[in-house]
This record gives structure tokens, C-alpha cells and sequence, in this order.
């Protein structure tokens, strides 16, 4: 007994030991007083090159874990361009270096990786992906007072935190829930319309929002009804819905429960058309909903891919390398790494404290299109892309919002995106 | 009998042994940070929480013999209750009502009034449910910790009281003696940052919670509670009001996990429902389980462990597929890290109770309790349940 | 109106499947007094296992009728649950069969985290779809109103009724039967009149998970899909069924299931005019807990709970 | 006369079809040592479990030292002065043979957590006092020297008499025990009957169920006398002895 527990506890300093050696090994020990500003690190000097880290963070293992994946290549492929052309920062070369973490999408993983950035004194991180995990990290780069870009982060919580760190480069739930709103009652025609969310964080905000804008055309909302975003069997709420003759079902959630609710609909011979966000915009939702795909509509923030300036050459340039395709978000990882080392440049220093103003004014111009941030953070400008199923694929109906609608009251819109698949299932 | 016990036969040996200890535990977070960094000053600020709630939980599993699975939703308790004083969320709420001055209400005050509360929620869930027998009760907690999470997930109408899934933002760090914890302290010429404030806060109040479970432990009230996990017909029969004495032990454990909850939201700044479910409570339950239920030490043990090793294994295993994969070593579907860890958890709970169901540190009793000479254990409940089934026809 | 005849159609749908399910969680507590936590999982690995023998069927041979293709999915389905539930019962609770009725309910709780991690490490986690064997699943008018049911959801019910009548009948009339009966009586007492308990109650568990893998065949089948999650709330659900038809009796479960499935859809659909708005479906998974609470603090023995009383 | 210390009328339990206790009547004066015997299956046991509690009576009236006790729960019962032991030990078996008897004095203590874990010098006396009575009472009832040891570790008769000594630590004004001297040898037997006249001696009224008619007839002052739920004789031994209907009770159903 006595023995298990000597030899437990050496395995245990054993794997302690271990790490520490390993972390050594990868970053500069480092003072206790990591709180400090990242900035504060001197790139160390590397054969004549400064050496500056940026973070990326998104959930590499779990069930988005190809999300992360596809995140990180776009980080990846941003920071080797760059290296290859060699960019130049205060008179010195600058070598960049890409520390990516997994945080697992889940939001206490996430504070013990943005901790691990701070410490690693990383010049400005890039991520997360879930609005769940941006969220309590934000508050993390904010005290270090480091740069933070949300390549996929739409609930619009993340910069109405007040932190000048947190930045996105995609609409939040708020832009394309608009957008989707004046979509189903300009596009569609509806008057009468049903909304179910899966009470996850996206979901709800997607479906508010998407209530709202609708609710401000004119349009009657006939039923609010609530799913999870584990649940399989929805015949219940639609059995409900369908007393109410919607004109359009809106569901704010993602592929897995949007599948079978779109077959359980035409179960039901409920005729209405199922739209949502770009929870659902995927093959695995003309999987799952087989027939019953046909004629849905979801949304992707952004322009559609080909009308992406320069998606077509990111395309070639990411199959190229990764030698797989691009999920969702990498173009807006891709931008969100240029337009960081493009503060850097302007301010001429990769000090955070420096280059931070510079970020919150740049204008650049990116593969996802032209990027600028408003007071809080958020993109500017910018259009959802709305994509109908037919003959079994996605194709482009329309696109609405920013630039494209005058009517853009709301801040902006923009590009694409969001991520949300969040939630780890348990 | 307690182990520490033993420790009461030489005052002197404890004393140096209390003394180096304190030394060391001061000391751990500079070593930590210094050695491994930061981020393992944060793990040791998590284990300090889990340690919290693993003895929480090990009052009601480990001293009175309750399975409880909802335990989380005590920890989710306290940390609402700390979110909702000490964040702009019910501003607008309580605009007007006059109850503004709720807001913002002193460490002193929401850390014991989150205890309070959190207890108070053990007691509503127990009163109805502590007649049960032990496998209901489990899973009726279970369904108590679903039902309470659903609620937070979902108590953002028609009232906004927690704001839903997109739980609440912007919390703010404790303030002790006007001191915030979100800012550097200095002290003697040293600065001592967040981190370390937050670690010294937490290792206080476990040590209190520490000694709060040794102190129950030798008392008139743990030994009621140990004579009911041993038969409750007879410890009913000895004048134990056994229905009162378990709500205590509900109480009590409720009430660790709602300092807790109170601490991690002020050092996460941020909550939603999504970190309080099921699998937390089975997490704690695998602390408790694994290091032995009903022994101090090794439930602390037990936390430390499960705290410590998924994020020394996150050092090794990710950086170590991830080469793999990019060198093009292996290719396709890996394996991934977080089915590891859930794995380990499963596979404890069932070898440990397999193999050595008194845990890796277990306490004398439960020791002797779990490998019985004789059947008499076994024979002894079979005889307390069909009593109890009758009497509570 | 024909609202809620479809929300009785639906409910009688799921209640099916909670009901295969709940026996399986009967039997066992029936004659081991145990929770097997893990009986949802077994589910769900049914489910995976189904549509991976569909897809394999297919491939090999393509053009087979639907129904005899899912045939074949459930005939490897079965047996791999069976033994599987053999594996459970025999590693994970027969060594603790006389330790502290804690221990063997914390390894259950163990072999459920285990058997949706290895769910995940085999099929992923992404949901699998269910292969569209049956063609296009269109659904038929009841009774000339707008209520619709499909024949997939005809299956559910006619499969499940047909089993449970067979199972019913096996304890009733057969050896095998009268064995479980009596051992989960009085074990020892059964044991003395030369019954081999350990054979009994293996068989319970194999019974039980071939039962619990046409459920979640069907399941996987309704949904047209299934993924490694599926298990855990369903078996809880079932087991609330159980729970609520009076555990260890058999009519019981079937009774709780559509009782259950009753609810929850009839709930989830009217729960919001009823309260005015305040609640919504986003409570529809509180029914099944509130049932559980309320069954078992008021009347912990269900509604035909002879049995607990009779065991005592 | 004196009042009777416990007294009950008309007692009734059923079990589902099985009326175990038909209408049972008795009283026990203070100070004596009151014996209940029967055939198997007679109702001693629950007749047993209704005096402590464990059993809610369906009908009758129980009154205990003025107090009514009827449905009572078993911890009011025991705080009244009823304290027992059980036909199958049933001591808590992983404590040691002192915390046992610690746990009896539970119900005349009372420091909650307040005072567990603060110890104020109030509780610590209590406290003390807890283990000093604890100790006494082993070394009243003669396993002194084996305080420390786990209660599943002692013999069985020296588990017997623990279970005593922590009844006696309820401070009962009557005690019940259920079959004390259940497989003893005779010297154990001799020793227990020494135990329980001392403990009459020093005041604590006795109740006794007992197959060894012997020991009760020569230990009990009165005894009573069930057969299928029904009480059917009640006096001295020497009556009870050779009264008929006790007679064809034990030879119609046990001949011994």
C-alpha cells in the first residue's frame, strides 16, 4: 500500500518533472510576474532574427475538433508566407512562430491556455474559436494586455466586454441574425413564422436576433419552441408548431439536430421551409436530413466563397499544403494573422502596447474581403451569404447585409462566419 | 480511527511537520511558476477548487454513505450567487427597486452567504429525497443537478436573471482589506501577482475547509454520520435522528461546494451553465472515489491527481500527435486526448472499485470495511434494507 | 384537436422505445437490486453497431430490400450486445455482487463513461447517419385527419409490442422464466431449489441488452441517425419509466414507457400556453426528472409496484 | 401501586395480509425485569420493533413514563428512554468498540457543527464527558480493555455485551433487549445475567425476549406470553408456567 503510494507520487513528480523539462525547452523561463504585458518580452534574438510568438487557440480534440484543425492551418499557412517573404520590424527581421493550444472548447481550458500564451509572452493571440472560450480568455489578454482576434466568435458578449485586446473579423450573431431576419420576410415572404433554438449560446443569440430583425419587418412570430443540443426528437415542438402554420421554420442551432428536424418536418407534412445560420450550412446537414434537405435555406456570414477576392488563390494555396479542404474558418484565421502582423509593421514594433492602437484603426484588405473594426472590436461592413439546398448541394440565393444593404442599420455585418459549434457534448 | 490520530501522539514531530508543510505549500506557487510557468500556478489555483469540492462531496459520499451525482449544481450555485453580486448583469434589473445596494456586497459577506445559500439548496434537496434508498438517491440527485442546470441554461426569461447560455460576463475579481485580486499586490518590495493572490485565498479557505472536515470528523456529528453509512436502522435505533443528520451532511457538502463556486467565478470572470454539468459531478465523485472515500488526505490526493495529470498529459500527448501528424508519421483519425482523459476517468471508477474500492489512500475503517473476513457486511445491509423497505411502507 | 392526436402518436412512438428499454433496466433491478447505469450505453452501441452492419450489408450487397438489410444489421446487433451485456455483468458487477450496494452502482456509472469513450474512439462523435434503406419514409394520413404516422414509426410500435408480449410470455410460461421469477424473489431460496443464479441472472443482462439493441436499432432507424451520446439520456429516461411503472415488474416498464413518452410529448407541446409563456419546451427534459422525483418520494413503489412491496 | 413505566392497549400491526400483532395489551412497572416469550412467529420481534419505534403500530395506544409514544419515530422513542439491542447484532461494525458507545450518548448531547467544529469550551466538556462515560460504560458491562478495537474484530459475546453498553449509553430508563443470550454458552449466559440484574440494580427497568426459558424464568419478575399476534398469558413465571394455553402454545407448535 505503502508502496503504491511512494511509486504514485514519484510517477507523478516524474511527469511534472517532465513537463517542465519540456516547456523549458520551448520558452524562455520566465519571471514570476507573467501578469505583466507580454509586451514587455523582448523578441529574443534568433542568428540575427527576432523571434515573435502569436497564439492560436481553438479546440483541436473533441467533436469540432476538424474546426480547430482547419482554424489552425489558416494561422499556419499566414505565418509561413510571412516567414518565406521575410517581414522586417524596427530594423529587424522578424521570424514569426505559431503557438498553437487546444482548449478543448471548453471555457476553464481555455483560461489555463490563454495563460499559458501570457506566459509563452506570445506578441497577440489568434482564436478562440467557441464564443464560450473567447469569452472568459478575453479578460486574460485584456490583464496582459495583449492583442486578441476572433477568427469565429459571434456572440456579441465577447467586445461588449469593454477590453481594447478583443477583436473579430467576423459578423456576430447579431449581423447575420438580421440578416436572416430580413431575409425570411424580403426573400421569403414570410408573415408567419416559427422559431426553435437549442439553448446553447449560439443558438439562443442566433434566434433572438433572428426574432428581432424578423419582428421589425412586420413579421408575426407564431411559436417559440426549445430544443437541446443533444436531443434527437423533435416531433413534439414541430407537432406544436404546426397547429401554427409558419410560413418558415427558423432554427438556430447546428447540423446534428437540424438534420433529423428537417426529416422529422416532412414527417409531419409541415410544408414550411427550415432556416437557419451557418450552424447548419454543411454537408453533414444534407446527410442527416437526406431528402428533406431540399429547398432549406442556411446562412454563412461573409460573401460567398467565390465572391471572396482572394479565395480562390487561398484555395489553391491551403489544398496545396494541408493537402485537405477548407471547413469553414480558416480564410478568416488566414486574415486575422496578416492584419495583426500588419499593426505590427505599421507601428514598426511587434510590442504589443505599441501595435494595439495600430490594430484598432487598420484598414486591410484580406482574402475574406476588406476588414475594419469598429470602437468595440467588431468587423465593419460586410454581407451574409444566404445558400439554399438544391439537388442535394448548397447553392448561393442571396446575399444580404452590409455593404449590399443600404438598409444595414444594424453595426455592420459581415463576413462570414461563426462558429459556434461549440459546446462540447458531454 | 483517523489517521490523524496518530499525528497526536507526537506533538512535536506534528508541529515540525505542520511547519514544513506550510513552508512548502507558501512556496509551491513560486516553484510551480517558476518552473513550469504561470499556467501551472492557474492548475494549482483549479486544484485548490477541486480540492474544495472533493471534500464537499466526501462528507455526504465518504462520511455518510450518500451517493450524490448533482453535486455540481451546489458549486453552480455559489458561483451564480457570486456572479449575479458582483457583475453589471442585474443592473438593469434591479434599476429602480431600490435593491440596488445588493450589488458588490464585501468578501465577508458572499463567500459565507454563498455557503449559506448553497446549503440551503442541499437542505431543499434533500428533505424530499433522503429517505430513499441509496441507488434512488443517486439517481434523483442526478436529476436534481439536470433540473438545476436546465434552469440556469434557461432562467433568462421571462426574467433575465441569469442570462441563459450566454452565461454572464464580466465578474469581478474579489477585494480583500479595498485590495482587488485582478490587480498585482505589493508587499514587502515583492510583487505578488493575481495568480498567487487568488492561490493564497484559495489554499486559506481549503485549509479552513480542511479543518472543518477533521473537526466534523472526530465530533458527535461525524460519528452519526458514520454510524449511519454503517446501518441506519441502528444508528436510528441508538437516537440518531437519521433524517436530520443526513440533511446536514447534504448541508455541510453543499455548502463547500458553494465557496467554491463563489471562488472559481471570481477568478473565471466568466460563467455559463456548460461548466457545471453531469460530468463534473462525476469528475469530483472520481476524485473522492479514486483516493478514498471518507479519508482526508486521500481525497485531497485524489483531486490533485486528476487536476494534475490531464494537464501534465496535455503536455505530452497533444505536442506529441501533433508532430506525429505533421511529420506525417501517422495520418488520419488520432486518438484524441479528451476520450483519453474521460477513459481514465471511467475506468478508475471502475477498477478502483474493482481492485481497491477503499481508494489509493484510504483510511483505516473504510480499509477494513471494503475487504471484509466475513459477509457480515454484506448480510447486515441486506437485513438493514428489507427493514428499512418496511418501515417506510 | 388533431394537434394532440399527433402529440398522443408521438408520445406512443417514443414510449415504445422507452419501453424496450425499461425492461432491460427491470429485469436487472428486478433480481440484482442494481442500477445498471450502463444499460444505456448498451443502447447505443446497438444503435452504432446497427448502421454500421447496415452500411457494410449494403455495400456487399446493394439492392436488397430495406427491410430484410436492417434484418441483418439487428441479427449482428443483437448478439454483440448480448455480449456485452454478458461482459458487463460478469467484469463489472458480479465481484462486487456482496460489497456495499455503492460500490457496484459507482462501477456502473464507470462502465457508462467507459462505453461512450469507446463509442467515440470507434465511430467518432460526429452523429452517423442511418443509411436510407427504406427509401423515402413517407407518412400516412390516421384516420383521414392531418395526423401523421410513417412506417417506420408503425415498426416501433408493432416491434415493441410483439417483444414485450414475448418476453412477457417467456417469464410467464417458460423454465427460463419461472427461474428469474423465482430468483428474483428470493435469491437464496432459488438458489436452494437448485437453480444456478449466476446463469440466471447473465441471462438477465443478455435478454435485457438484446432488447435494449432492437431499441436502438429502431432509434437510430426513427432519427435517421445516432451518435455516442445518445445512450446516456435515453437509458435515463427509460429508467425513470421504469421507476415509474413500479420497478422490477415487467408490465410495469411497458406501462412506464408510455406513460413516459405520453408525457414528455404532451408536456413539451402544451407546457407553454399552460403556463402562460413562463415555461416553455426548453423544460421538456425536466419532465422526465420531475416524474422520477415525484414517483419515487410519493409513491417510490409506481403505479403496479407489487413487487417491491412483496420483496421487502 | 405505582404507575406503570410503559403501557400500551390494543396494539395492532398488519403486514399487508399477516396481522402480526392482534390487539396486544401490557404494562411494565419500573424497576422490573419484564420477559416476553412466544413460539417462533409469535410477534415478539415486532411487538419488539413497535416498542422502539422501528415499527409504526397501525392502532392502539402506547404511552411511555407519561408520554405518549404512539408512531413515534425511533429517535424520539430512544431520547423518551427506550433504549435496545437487536436479535442480529447489529453493532456499526468498522467503528471501535468506544465509538460505538460514543454514538449511544448522541442522543443526550447535542453539539452541532457549530460546536464540532469551533470546539468551544462547552463542547469540548461535552466531549469529554462523552468519552469518560463511553469508557465507563465498556468497563461497566467488562470489555474495558478492548476499547480500541474495530466491534467486527470482538467475540460474539463480547459483541453482545457492547451492544448493551451502548444502549446504556442512551441513558434508558427502560431496556430492551431482543434475545441477548442467542447462541451463548452457559458461562457466557451466567455472566449476562449478572450484567442485567446489576443494571436492574441500578435502576434501569428491563425488557427481555428470550427462547432460554430457563434464564427467564429465573430472571424475570413478570412475563408475558404471545401466540400469533396475540398475547395470551401474562403474570409471574411460576403462573405463567403452567397455565394452559401457554403450554399447548409451545407443545402445538415447538415442542422443546
Amino acid at each position: 500500500m505503502t508502496l503504491a503510494r511512494y511509486s504514485l507520487i514519484a510517477s507523478a513528480v516524474l511527469a511534472l518533472a517532465a513537463c517542465g523539462q519540456q516547456q523549458n525547452t520551448e520558452q524562455p523561463k520566465q519571471d514570476p510576474n507573467a501578469a505583466k504585458p507580454a509586451a514587455d518580452a523582448k523578441p529574443a534574438d534568433a542568428g540575427g532574427e527576432a523571434v515573435v510568438k502569436i497564439g492560436h487557440a481553438a479546440p483541436l480534440t473533441g467533436n469540432i475538433a476538424h474546426l480547430g484543425k482547419d482554424n489552425e492551418n489558416g494561422a499556419r499557412l499566414a505565418i509561413d508566407e510571412l516567414n518565406a517573404k521575410g517581414v522586417e520590424i524596427g530594423g529587424k527581421k522578424v521570424k514569426f512562430e505559431l503557438l498553437s493550444e487546444d482548449d478543448q472548447g471548453d471555457p476553464k481550458t481555455a483560461t489555463t491556455v490563454a495563460q499559458r500564451f501570457v506566459d509563452a509572452k506570445v506578441a497577440g493571440v489568434v482564436g478562440h474559436l467557441n464564443s464560450g472560450t473567447t469569452i472568459p480568455a478575453a479578460k486574460i489578454y485584456s490583464d496582459a494586455g495583449i492583442p486578441q482576434i476572433s477568427p469565429s466568435a459571434t456572440n456579441p458578449d465577447y467586445t461588449k466586454q469593454g477590453f481594447k485586446t478583443a477583436f473579430r473579423v467576423i459578423a456576430n450573431d447579431i449581423a447575420q441574425g438580421k440578416a436572416l431576419g430580413d431575409f425570411a420576410v424580403d426573400n421569403l415572404k414570410a408573415k408567419k413564422i416559427a422559431i426553435i433554438d437549442d439553448r446553447t449560446a449560439y443558438g439562443q443569440g442566433l434566434a433572438d436576433e433572428f426574432e428581432k430583425a424578423a419582428k421589425g419587418k412586420g413579421a408575426e412570430i407564431v411559436k417559440r419552441e426549445f430544443t437541446n443540443n443533444q436531443a434527437t426528437d423533435f416531433m413534439a415542438i414541430l407537432t406544436s408548431i404546426k397547429g401554427a402554420k409558419p410560413d418558415v421554420v427558423f432554427y438556430g442551432g447546428m447540423d446534428a439536430q437540424a438534420g433529423p428536424m428537417a426529416k422529422q418536418m416532412k414527417k409531419l407534412g409541415i410544408a414550411a421551409k427550415l432556416l437557419g445560420g451557418d450552424g447548419f450550412q454543411s454537408g453533414e446537414f444534407i446527410k442527416l436530413a437526406g431528402d428533406a434537405a431540399e429547398g432549406q435555406f442556411a446562412s454563412q456570414p461573409g460573401l460567398a466563397k467565390d465572391k471572396m477576392p482572394g479565395y480562390a488563390d487561398f484555395n489553391t494555396k491551403y489544398k496545396a499544403k494541408f493537402n485537405t479542404d477548407i471547413q469553414i474558418y480558416a480564410p478568416y484565421t488566414y486574415d486575422a494573422t496578416m492584419l495583426m502582423v500588419e499593426a505590427m509593421k505599421k507601428a514598426n514594433s511587434t510590442d504589443s502596447k505599441v501595435y494595439l492602437p495600430e490594430l484598432a484603426k487598420i484598414e486591410y484588405s484580406g482574402v475574406t474581403g476588406p476588414v475594419k473594426f469598429d470602437e468595440k472590436g467588431d468587423v465593419v461592413g460586410g454581407t451574409v451569404t444566404v445558400y439554399q439546398v438544391k439537388g442535394g448541394k448548397w447553392e448561393v440565393m442571396a446575399s444580404v447585409g452590409g455593404a449590399a444593404a443600404p438598409a444595414a442599420a444594424a453595426p455592420a455585418e459581415a463576413k462570414p462566419a461563426e462558429a459556434k459549434k461549440e459546446e462540447k457534448k458531454q | 480511527m483517523s489517521s490523524f490520530d496518530s499525528m497526536k501522539q507526537s506533538r512535536t514531530g506534528a508541529l515540525v511537520g505542520f511547519a514544513l508543510m506550510a513552508v512548502a505549500l507558501v512556496l509551491l506557487p513560486v516553484l510551480f511558476g517558476k518552473g513550469l510557468g504561470n499556467t501551472w500556478v492557474r492548475n494549482l489555483d483549479f486544484a485548490m477548487l477541486y480540492i474544495m469540492l472533493a471534500l464537499g462531496l466526501n462528507i455526504v459520499v465518504g462520511y455518510a454513505g450518500l451517493l450524490d451525482l448533482g453535486y455540481i449544481a451546489f458549486y453552480a450555485v455559489g458561483a451564480y450567487l457570486y456572479a449575479l453580486l458582483n457583475s453589471p448583469h442585474l443592473v438593469p434589473l434591479l434599476q429602480g427597486t431600490g435593491l440596488e445596494w445588493i450589488l458588490g456586497p464585501s468578501i465577508w459577506i458572499v463567500i459565507p452567504l454563498a455557503a449559506l445559500v448553497a446549503g440551503s439548496f442541499g437542505v431543499m434537496l434533500g428533505s424530499p429525497t433522503l429517505k430513499l434508498r441509496g441507488d434512488y438517491l443517486a439517481i434523483v440527485t442526478l436529476g436534481f443537478g439536470e433540473i438545476i442546470r436546465i434552469f440556469m441554461n434557461n432562467l433568462n426569461h421571462p426574467v433575465n436573471l441569469t442570462n441563459g447560455p450566454r452565461g454572464i460576463t464580466l465578474i469581478e475579481p474579489i477585494t480583500l482589506f479595498g485590495h482587488s485580486l485582478g490587480k498585482p499586490l505589493h508587499l514587502f518590495g515583492l510583487e505578488i501577482p493575481p495568480l498567487y493572490q487568488y492561490y493564497y485565498l484559495f489554499l486559506a479557505l481549503t485549509m479552513f475547509i480542511v479543518f472543518v472536515s477533521i473537526r466534523l470528523q472526530d465530533s458527535r456529528i461525524g460519528r452519526a454520520w458514520v454510524a449511519i453509512r454503517e446501518d441506519e436502522i441502528a444508528a436510528n435505533a441508538m437516537g440518531i435522528n437519521t433524517r436530520n443528520v443526513k440533511l446536514l451532511a447534504f448541508a455541510m457538502g453543499a455548502s463547500f461546494g458553494g465557496v467554491a463556486g463563489c471562488l472559481f467565478s471570481s477568478l473565471q470572470g466568466f460563467i455559463s451553465p456548460e461548466s457545471f454539468g453531469l460530468m463534473e459531478s462525476i469528475i469530483v465523485l472520481s476524485m473522492v472515489v479514486l483516493g478514498g472515500m471518507g479519508h482526508i488526505p486521500g481525497v485531497i490526493l485524489g483531486a490533485v491527481i486528476l487536476v494534475f495529470v490531464p494537464e501534465a498529459l496535455r503536455d505530452v500527448i497533444n505536442p506529441l500527435q501533433n508532430a506525429l501528424i505533421d511529420r506525417k508519421i501517422i495520418s488520419g483519425k488520432i486518438i484524441d486526448p479528451e476520450v483519453v482523459r474521460m477513459l481514465m476517468f471511467g475506468l478508475a471508477l471502475i477498477f478502483v472499485m474493482l481492485l481497491r474500492p477503499e481508494g489509493l489512500w484510504p483510511s483505516k475503517r473504510r480499509r477494513a470495511e471494503l475487504h471484509p473476513k466475513t459477509d457480515d457486511i454484506a448480510r447486515q445491509e441486506k437485513d438493514s434494507v428489507a427493514d428499512a423497505e418496511r418501515n417506510h411502507d | 384537436m388533431e394537434t394532440f392526436i399527433q402529440q398522443i402518436v408521438n408520445g406512443l412512438v417514443m414510449g415504445s422505445m422507452y419501453a424496450l428499454i425499461a425492461l432491460g433496466y427491470t429485469m436487472v433491478y428486478g433480481i440484482l437490486s442494481l442500477i445498471n447505469f450502463a444499460h444505456g450505453e448498451v443502447v447505443m452501441i446497438g444503435a452504432m453497431v446497427t448502421i454500421t452492419c447496415i452500411n457494410l450489408v449494403s455495400s456487399i450487397a446493394p439492392g436488397l430490400p430495406g427491410s430484410l438489410v436492417f434484418t441483418a444489421g439487428l441479427l449482428m446487433a443483437i448478439p454483440i450486445t448480448m455480449v456485452l451485456g454478458f461482459s458487463i455483468e460478469r467484469i463489472a458487477y458480479r465481484p462486487l455482487r456482496k460489497a456495499p450496494r455503492l460500490t457496484p452502482l459507482i462501477t456502473a456509472i464507470g462502465v457508462s463513461i467507459t462505453l461512450q469513450q469507446v463509442a467515440m474512439l470507434i465511430w467518432g462523435r460526429s452523429p452517423r447517419s442511418f443509411p436510407a434503406i427504406f427509401g423515402e419514409d413517407a407518412p400516412h394520413k390516421l384516420f383521414n385527419l392531418d395526423v401523421s404516422i410513417t412506417n417506420i414509426q408503425i415498426t416501433i410500435i408493432v416491434l415493441a409490442i410483439l417483444l414485450m408480449a414475448g418476453l412477457l410470455i417467456m417469464v410467464e410460461k417458460t423454465k427460463l422464466g419461472r427461474a428469474m421469477r423465482a430468483t428474483s424473489q428470493n435469491p437464496e431460496v432459488a438458489g436452494l431449489m437448485g437453480v444456478n443464479i449466476n446463469t440466471i441472472i447473465s441471462m438477465t443482462f443478455v435478454l435485457g441488452s438484446a432488447l435494449g439493441a432492437v431499441a436502438g436499432a429502431l432509434y437510430a432507424a426513427n432519427y435517421s441517425r445516432a451518435d455516442a451520446y445518445i445512450g446516456f439520456m435515453i437509458g435515463l429516461k427509460a429508467f425513470t419509466a421504469a421507476v415509474l411503472g413500479g420497478i422490477g415488474n415487467l408490465a410495469g416498464a411497458v406501462l412506464g414507457g408510455i406513460a413516459l413518452g405520453l408525457i414528455e410529448s404532451v408536456g413539451a407541446g402544451y407546457i407553454g400556453p399552460l403556463t402562460n409563456g413562463f415555461l416553455g419546451s426548453h423544460y421538456q427534459d425536466i419532465f422526465a426528472f420531475a416524474v422520477l422525483i415525484l414517483v419515487l418520494v410519493f409513491r417510490p413503489s409506481g403505479l403496479l409496484g407489487e413487487r417491491v412491496a412483496e420483496r421487502a | 401501586m405505582t404507575e406503570p413505566l410503559l403501557e400500551i392497549q390494543g396494539i395492532h400491526k398488519r403486514f399487508g395480509g399477516l396481522h402480526a400483532l392482534n390487539d396486544v395489551s401490557l404494562s411494565i412497572k419500573r424497576g422490573e425485569i419484564y420477559g416476553l416469550i412466544g413460539p417462533n412467529g409469535a410477534g415478539k420481534t415486532t411487538l419488539f420493533n413497535v416498542l422502539t419505534g422501528l415499527y409504526q403500530p397501525d392502532e392502539g395506544k402506547f404511552t411511555f413514563n407519561g408520554k405518549d409514544l404512539f408512531r413515534q419515530k425511533p429517535h424520539v422513542v430512544v431520547g423518551s428512554g427506550i433504549a435496545r439491542t437487536f436479535q442480529n447484532i447489529r453493532l456499526f461494525a468498522n467503528m471501535t468498540a468506544k465509538e460505538n458507545v460514543m454514538v449511544g450518548r448522541h442522543v443526550r448531547s447535542g453539539a452541532g457543527v457549530f460546536g464540532a467544529v469551533f470546539r468551544p469550551p462547552a463542547a469540548k466538556r461535552e466531549e469529554a464527558a462523552i468519552h469518560a462515560r463511553a469508557q465507563e460504560l465498556l468497563d461497566y458491562v467488562g470489555i474495558a480493555a478492548r476499547h480500541n478495537e474495530l466491534a467486527r474484530n470482538l467475540s460474539y459475546g463480547d459483541q453482545r455485551r457492547l451492544e448493551i453498553a451502548r444502549a446504556l449509553a442512551t441513558d434508558p430508563t427502560l431496556l430492551a433487549l431482543d434475545e441477548p443470550a442467542a447462541g451463548m454458552n452457559p458461562k457466557e449466559t451466567d455472566d449476562l445475567k449478572k450484567l442485567m440484574e446489576k443494571i436492574r440494580k441500578d435502576g434501569v427497568t428491563i425488557l427481555l425476549i428470550e427462547h432460554d426459558v430457563k434464564l427467564m424464568m429465573g430472571l424475570c419478575d413478570r412475563i408475558a406470553v404471545l401466540d400469533y399476534g396475540k398475547k395470551i398469558a401474562e403474570g409471574v413465571p411460576e403462573v405463567v408456567k403452567n397455565d394452559p394455553r401457554v403450554i399447548e402454545a409451545y407443545l402445538g407448535v415447538a415442542p422443546e
